[in-house]
């Protein structure tokens, strides 16, 4: 920067071929990625038999099983919700118990937190080993262990929670900006010191929206549930669809709805009160 | 003293995985026992918790009866005779399949995989009919409600299933005004299946086996009576338990499994 | 037409509890509350004027560069850009009004994961819109050519391919200087530009924006806790002290002392 | 700050009285929630069943489970590797073109770019809705109107990614430091700019976290693609299970798990690159 | 023992293509490639010493206190803190080395979510660990007191309980001195402690440091582009340039215009 040439665009002009060269094509390997990719893509959509046109032909059959949902059918709202209850019931012990035993677990599984690259592996091979293995595996297994019922379904949960939670929790924390983190560091904090007061507070947010969503998806996990003869709204679904009530199910459908909605607006206050400070 | 007893995969009781506090009532008034009763809807979960003394009793399908008896020794207490039912395959009465023969070579839907009367049953009625349901047509499994979707598009030719459902979809499309029951035709049928049927693990005590048998077939209609408590399930009345089976009577379930492809459940074990 | 014109301009602590009640009590303000801001500030700033805002820390004055563009309400009065209500706009007519002006931040903000040149770029979204202007690799040469101008006047040419967050705490002031002048602003406010610059670069910055300032008749509004810049490169010094306009006169009645003046007993009330 | 008495901290000495009072309990409101919540957690418990011991004792069976896994069969490889490659086709279509869709939707959704809080409110209504319908419901939809096969199956996965995309890229979105979007607002930079440079550059980890997740949810969605018919690795791994040969089963999660493995390094080197520009 | 020693201190810019290669390439480092932040650094700072470190933006000053305590790994050359060789250190020997020096950064790099008491108490973790330092609700009123102190030290003890993200420039950098303070550094590293502080404040706090140098024989490194303030409160300047020392000398030796002849052809080459 020098004092007499700088003061406005004319003075200096640079021509375009001073320029760095513009990467629009980062690098040969990356563009044979993506040209792979796309190829790869066209190829899945033609098998697909993706057709536009027949989705909105279709559109009117659609609305026939539609009506057939209204209106919904009241006569078995006291068992579907004591049916609620219970599933509740056992998505909130499997997911708070998953939801802690995550947050351990991903912090030994993020790359900014865990005490050693090979640490990082095994867990992140475990986390991904509970997702892959399905859920009637997991349910067999249980079943197995400690017999049919609730507790079988709350271990299944557990699994599922930490499989999605464990993950997620991971990337939460590795996203957070490593400035407070450092700075910890720097004075000499114990790595638990820095996690919980360093990175957690910046990944709050985001380890509520998945704590929540598990929370959520596990009242929804019909599957799981039924596997293991644990009931819950889950069961009363599929034999509504089961049985072709689909009056009932719609009831179903918007129980569980209400509660997704009321899980989703305690996740959105707190949220918005740690992020805005509102 | 309490008796675990699960059930599972009963076509046409679906009811019974939700409602089955009158069921539950009658059968410990009648036993003196403590029952805890556990609807399962998947067939291996029921078998593995028998196999692993998790559970003493399964009420449960014939197709699940071979499994446990290969994969361990179970005591068969009671048989659930019902009537009519037998796997049918049906078609669209417009589409002009008259025969099996004549779906060679397309779709024919199924229900989930080891399902004795929407999975076996109709594969066994094919092969008796000399078509070979694992080469000769495509078959896919879906939920029973897909597939009569499915059917009435024709995007499958054929469906396999119960024939107590076919009813009750075909008393549906009535009720909605949908599609007039002659719309749709069966093809073929099997002999009615074997009982369905409540087991006992080796595990559990022969007194305890002994009552259950006993209030099985002293209070059959009693619990057939509570079973039917939902309104749904009035057409299904009929059921009745019956003490006289045999472990030869299932024969014919395990040449459904050979006739789908999986022989190692069809050996015959002595009689 | 003043080329800013703010009157009566009052802005509350937005977080004390009893701020909130004071607001929402009706929508009117109390203005013999505590916990104020600033409080009825009234100026006006003519085009091509270099005017200095100094004052304590905390005594306002990002809050008040914020209010000047609508970035945040003011609680009460109003604020008059090129002669629009700047707080009854909204939608395009917000944004059309907002374009002439840019804003350096006192803490950047810059687009931390993209390059040098992409943020520099930037600074052109506020006149034009749309993908040629969210990558330097997708714009054309001539908006590189210009991005790459405003880097030689604040001296980091050379820094164009770097990801942002490898900046040094100066480079990355002059970086956000640069996407400011990319705007080509009529009215320049900046909130402490040569903070973290050192001696020499700060003075360089200040002398391009007075030289902006005669030569293409740009209005600037800078605050500074030097004393020295105040005094050098500005026309007029305003001061906001004890959430009231403290000072405000022709920088030539001013000096260095009078200036430090204003801050010596400030603390402790 | 005055220049005489704060050179050391024993010269001005505070007593613990002139401390404002610490807020070890927030407030009534959400003590109250506290408890509440705990309560439920604990009856919930004891409805679970939930015993250590008998899940320790019980341990031993589920070895044999395990054992009957291995060795894994061989003897189906070949259908079981080309299933593989027909689900990844469709997860491939439905999970791209989800993600495309919730990327707009998300946009919708989220506090701080929603055009108007109304259809901030509508638009996650349809996320929540398009969750909480079980895929029963959408496989029976989408095949009465373009019957059954894998088009059915994309347009279900398709419905899928965008209840659980367009869900976490909003509150993604809702996270990034808002600094650069406010001086992109302050240059009159338009709605559209402000989210492409100011917030999706912030977002960009947890996007491509949630996408590739999706991926990877859509290749084990056995449950989806079974029902409309669409057949794929997972209605394989289904029948495997149902037919108890373990040792097939076995085979498909290892050949799922080396997929799932593949996703999560794709994922992890590309958010390694944008988070630390490594 | 000097508190500091440097020696040989290189470092490359890590992330040009070349540097990468340079390293990669049987892990030693040719000295001639250019792309260094800086090269073979040598000085030794005494205890109870107070030392400027000046230099033009990017001269690599904050690199410099990032290395010294082994934050980032130098390329070539070592660190020794009290005797120490930090770099050589890990685990519980690292933080035990750490925990007497204090850094206060130029970006602050406070926890912005948790209010200020708390982001001070957090200082105390470096001596002592566990839950009771994480949030000021769970701290003893001991531990609180003392951050109080730190905070009145700082002059903005009635910000306590108020959120970091809400705090103006200047009382987010004094909260980071507090939160230094908090430390009891024997060794205080601080860079561009008083760039967006007042000058008033500004002064206070070089002023609090100079005091604590001299009753508790603080050793100061601070890093500053105000040439007056490394004039009044130095008794050693130390000069970063073209990626060299260029200058350490005792600061009596110095005049505002030696200073600043450093700084001035800096610039094109
Ligand atoms: N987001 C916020 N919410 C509530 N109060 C705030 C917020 N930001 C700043 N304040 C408060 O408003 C007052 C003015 O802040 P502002 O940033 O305008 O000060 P400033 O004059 O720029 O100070 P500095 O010289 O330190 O930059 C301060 O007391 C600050 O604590
Ligand atoms: N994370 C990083 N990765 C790569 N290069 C970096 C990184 N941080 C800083 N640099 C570069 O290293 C050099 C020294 O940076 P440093 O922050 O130490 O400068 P500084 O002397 O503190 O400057 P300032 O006075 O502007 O704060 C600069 O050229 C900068 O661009
Ligand atoms: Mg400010
Ligand atoms: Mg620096």
């Amino acid at each position: 920067m020098s004092e007499t040439t700088n003061l406005s665009c004319e003075k200096n002009p640079l021509s375009p071929s001073d320029l760095p060269t513009r990467q629009l094509i980062p690098s040969l390997v990356s563009t044979f990625c993506f040209v792979g990719f796309l190829a790869f893509f066209l190829w899945s959509l033609t098998k697909a038999e993706f057709s536009l046109t027949e989705l909105w032909q279709g559109l009117p059959n659609m609305g026939v099983i539609v009506s057939e949902m209204v209106p919904p059918a009241t006569d078995r709202i006291e068992p579907m919700a004591s049916a609620i209850l219970v599933t509740l019931q056992m998505a909130v012990v499997g997911t708070v118990i998953g939801v802690i035993l995550s947050l351990f677990i991903a912090i030994l599984a993020a790359r900014n937190t865990t005490p050693h690259p090979l640490v990082y592996q095994i867990t992140r091979g475990i986390i991904n080993f509970f997702r892959t293995v399905p859920d009637l595996a997991w349910a067999l297994f249980f079943v197995a262990s400690v017999g049919l019922g609730p507790f079988a379904g709350t271990l299944t949960l557990i699994v599922d929670t930490i499989g999605f939670c464990g993950r997620f929790f991971a990337e939460a924390l590795e996203e957070v900006d490593p400035g407070p983190s450092e700075a910890l560091n720097a004075m000499g904090a114990s790595s638990l010191d820095r996690i919980a007061v360093g990175l957690i507070p910046g990944a709050t947010p985001s380890l509520i929206n998945s704590s929540l969503f598990s929370l959520e998806k596990s009242v929804r996990s019909s599957v799981v549930l039924g596997l293991v003869g644990a009931g819950g709204i889950g069961a009363e679904l599929a034999v509504s669809m089961e049985m072709f009530r689909y009056d009932q199910a719609a009831t179903i459908i918007i129980l569980i709805f209400a509660l997704v909605l009321a899980v989703e607006q305690l996740s959105s206050r707190i949220r918005n009160r740690i992020i805005n400070n509102r | 003293e309490t008796v675990k007893l699960a059930v599972t995969d009963l076509v046409g009781l679906e009811e019974l995985q939700r409602e089955f506090g009158a069921f539950v009532n009658v059968l410990e008034e009648k036993s003196g026992y403590d029952i805890e009763f556990l609807p399962v809807t998947n067939r291996t979960a029921a078998v593995e918790a028998l196999r692993f003394k998790k559970v003493d009793f399964v009420l449960t399908g014939p197709a699940e009866y071979v499994v446990i008896k290969k994969r361990t020794d179970a005591d068969i207490v009671v048989g659930f005779s019902r009537p009519d039912y037998f796997a049918v395959i049906i078609t669209m009465a417009d589409q002009g399949y008259q025969t099996p023969r004549d779906l060679a070579g397309h779709s024919v839907a199924f229900g989930s995989v080891g399902s004795t009367s929407k999975h076996l049953g109709p594969m066994q009625a094919l092969a008796d009919y000399g078509v070979a349901p694992t080469t000769e047509i495509k078959a896919i499994h879906t939920k029973m409600p897909v597939a009569w979707e499915a059917l009435k598009r024709g995007d499958v030719a054929a469906v396999g299933m119960n024939h107590l459902k076919f009813l009750s979809f075909r008393d549906k499309e009535q009720q909605n005004k949908g599609m007039e029951p002659g719309a749709f035709r069966v093809i073929a049928r099997g002999p009615d299946l074997p009982n369905d049927i409540l087991m006992a693990g080796k595990h559990v005590d022969q007194k305890i086996v002994a009552k259950m048998k006993s209030v099985f077939t002293d209070h059959s209609q009693a619990l057939v009576q509570a079973i039917l408590t939902g309104e749904d399930n009035q057409k299904y009345s009929g059921m009745k338990f019956i003490t006289a089976v045999k472990d030869t009577d299932y024969n014919y379930v395990r040449a459904m499994y050979a006739t789908v492809g999986y022989p190692e459940y069809a050996e015959f074990i002595g009689d | 037409m003043p080329a800013l014109s703010v009157k009566g301009l009052t802005k509350i602590i937005s977080t004390t509890p009893a701020a909130r009640a004071l607001r929402s009590r009706s929508g009117r303000v109390d203005l013999n509350q505590p916990d104020f801001i600033f409080k009825e500030l009234d100026f006006n700033i003519q085009t091509g004027e270099s005017v200095a805002i100094i004052g304590p820390n905390g005594a306002g004055k990002s809050t008040l560069l914020r209010c000047c563009l609508s970035l945040i309400q003011p609680d009460l009065g109003t604020v008059h850009l090129h002669g629009k209500q700047i707080s009854q706009l909204s939608g395009s007519a917000l944004r059309k009004a907002r374009q002439p002006a840019a804003l350096i931040f006192q803490k950047h903000q810059l687009v931390t994961r993209l390059p040098v040149l992409s943020n520099v770029i930037h600074g052109a979204l506020g006149g034009a819109w749309g993908p040629r202007y969210w990558l330097h690799s997708l714009a054309s040469s001539e908006t590189r050519l210009q991005a790459y101008q405003c880097l030689e006047q604040v001296g980091l040419a050379d820094l164009a391919m770097r990801r942002c967050d490898q900046l040094s705490g100066g480079q990355s002031q002059r970086i956000a200087i640069a996407r400011a002048l990319m705007q080509k602003p009529k009215l320049l406010f900046a909130d402490e530009p040569t903070a973290s610059l050192d001696p020499h670069s700060g003075r360089e910055i200040m002398e391009l924006f007075r030289a902006l300032q005669r030569s293409l008749g740009l209005t600037i509004v800078f605050v500074s806790h030097d004393l020295q810049h105040a005094l050098n490169y500005s026309d007029r010094i305003i001061a906001l002290k004890d959430s009231r306009l403290a000072l405000d006169t022709r920088t030539q009645n001013e000096t260095h002392n009078s200036l430090a003046r204003l801050f010596s007993d400030n603390y402790h009330e």
